[in-house]
């Protein structure tokens, strides 16, 4: 397993070369990268931010998960801070298993879930001002549902 | 008691910084703390509404019981990854 | 697009990084590579053959199929023939697109279909001898059914 | 007429091959020419069971009608990727 939080470029071609043993058939990767718009608006950057010893945490606990899960035999989940550029890999999971199956399915889910639970967030620079991305909404037993703050009506 | 509140993503600009120090009664919950800060943002309701919230960097529920020297963060739906 | 039957090496960083353009968010990649065992039984090497004209004009209504059925950007399908070692990629499949979700799904739908379609072959060389490995049942449209052989009882 | 048949994989084998000239009666079809060989091939029926056939590189019906020329192949159930 490798997981990581850095702050400079994602190391994709090593990283999925490093993933390959003889028992695999199959190694599917996923690149997150940042796209050059936002629903049309024009994106100049992206700055990104994490709480980052719980982010690893919660990171190391997915792929975990994910082996356990989907019973494939290695994950990285990578995951890259700082101010990223339009074409910059932002996240990089590579899964590596004997059948593609279950490497299919442990790399979208882990895409998946690390976006509605790993505390990372982004705050996207347009040519005209900037704005924290919306989030996904957190998985129901993560938010504090009668938090005593309203709620939802 | 003393708890560290950090902050993170837009609570940051709303609650003017990364982090404070708060005082709180003995026994309080993590739903105690959240309505000082509804009431501090009572301008934007919505913006609590939507967050979770970790006691020493594990998600907690809202009946937790907070203790002296706790880690509590604010944590805006998260926008990792990419789009 | 890219497709392509090759007897060397698939240079799959320079493939997939070739892929990236401004409005992707996503980049999905297979990597099939072969393992060192089927079913328990040690594989030494694998010898690709192919039905070379067909398989391109196959791969390449394959890549135009995924475009247009899953709405992603690019793809790039690339095999290899002739003999390959255990850790080898026989087979890498590129997809970028802006949205995950479409990009996992359109890879995955090419491995599948191709694995089913392209008339490629291979034979096993195990320690103790050789066999050509069973394939994939052909779809139902491209049997010819009553085929005047015996057919299913 | 006259078609080139092409075999591939474990066929090769079976017809001792890559590929034979064939004459047929004019208006033969696919499947008069898979009797052909499901005949040579009558100690191993499933051989051609599962097999699909290609005329000119494209999939072919068994109803086709073959013409002068045309490039048969008879192609094993196909194993490309990895496994």
């Amino acid at each position: 397993m490798r997981i990581e939080i850095v702050e400079e470029a994602i190391p994709a071609d090593q990283i999925a070369a490093a993933m390959k043993a003889g028992a695999d058939g199959a190694v599917c990767v996923f690149d997150g990268i940042v796209r050059d718009n936002t629903r049309g608006r024009k994106t100049l950057y992206l700055d990104y931010e994490a709480y980052r010893d719980m982010a690893l945490s919660q990171m190391r606990a997915l792929a975990e998960e994910a082996i356990a899960k989907y019973g494939v035999r290695d994950v990285a989940l990578v995951h890259r801070l700082g101010r990223l550029m339009v074409g910059d890999t932002s996240v990089l999971i590579v899964v590596a298993s004997a059948h593609r199956g279950a490497a299919f399915d442990a790399c979208r889910w882990l895409i998946d879930t690390l976006k509605k639970t790993v505390p990372i967030w982004k705050k996207e620079q347009f040519e005209d001002g900037a704005v924290w991305a919306d989030g996904e909404p957190f998985p129901e037993e993560i938010v504090p549902q009668s938090n005593g703050t309203g709620g939802q009506p | 008691m003393r708890v560290t509140v950090l902050f993170f993503g837009v609570l940051k600009e709303e609650f003017g910084g990364e982090s404070e120090e708060m005082e709180l009664p003995e026994g309080s919950t993590v739903g105690d703390l959240l309505q000082r800060y509804a009431a501090r943002a009572a301008s934007r309701p919505k913006l609590l509404q939507s967050l979770a919230v970790a006691v020493n960097r594990e998600y907690a529920g809202v009946a937790d019981i907070l203790q002296q020297g706790d880690e509590v963060a604010l944590l805006p739906p998260v926008s990792g990854g990419a789009r």
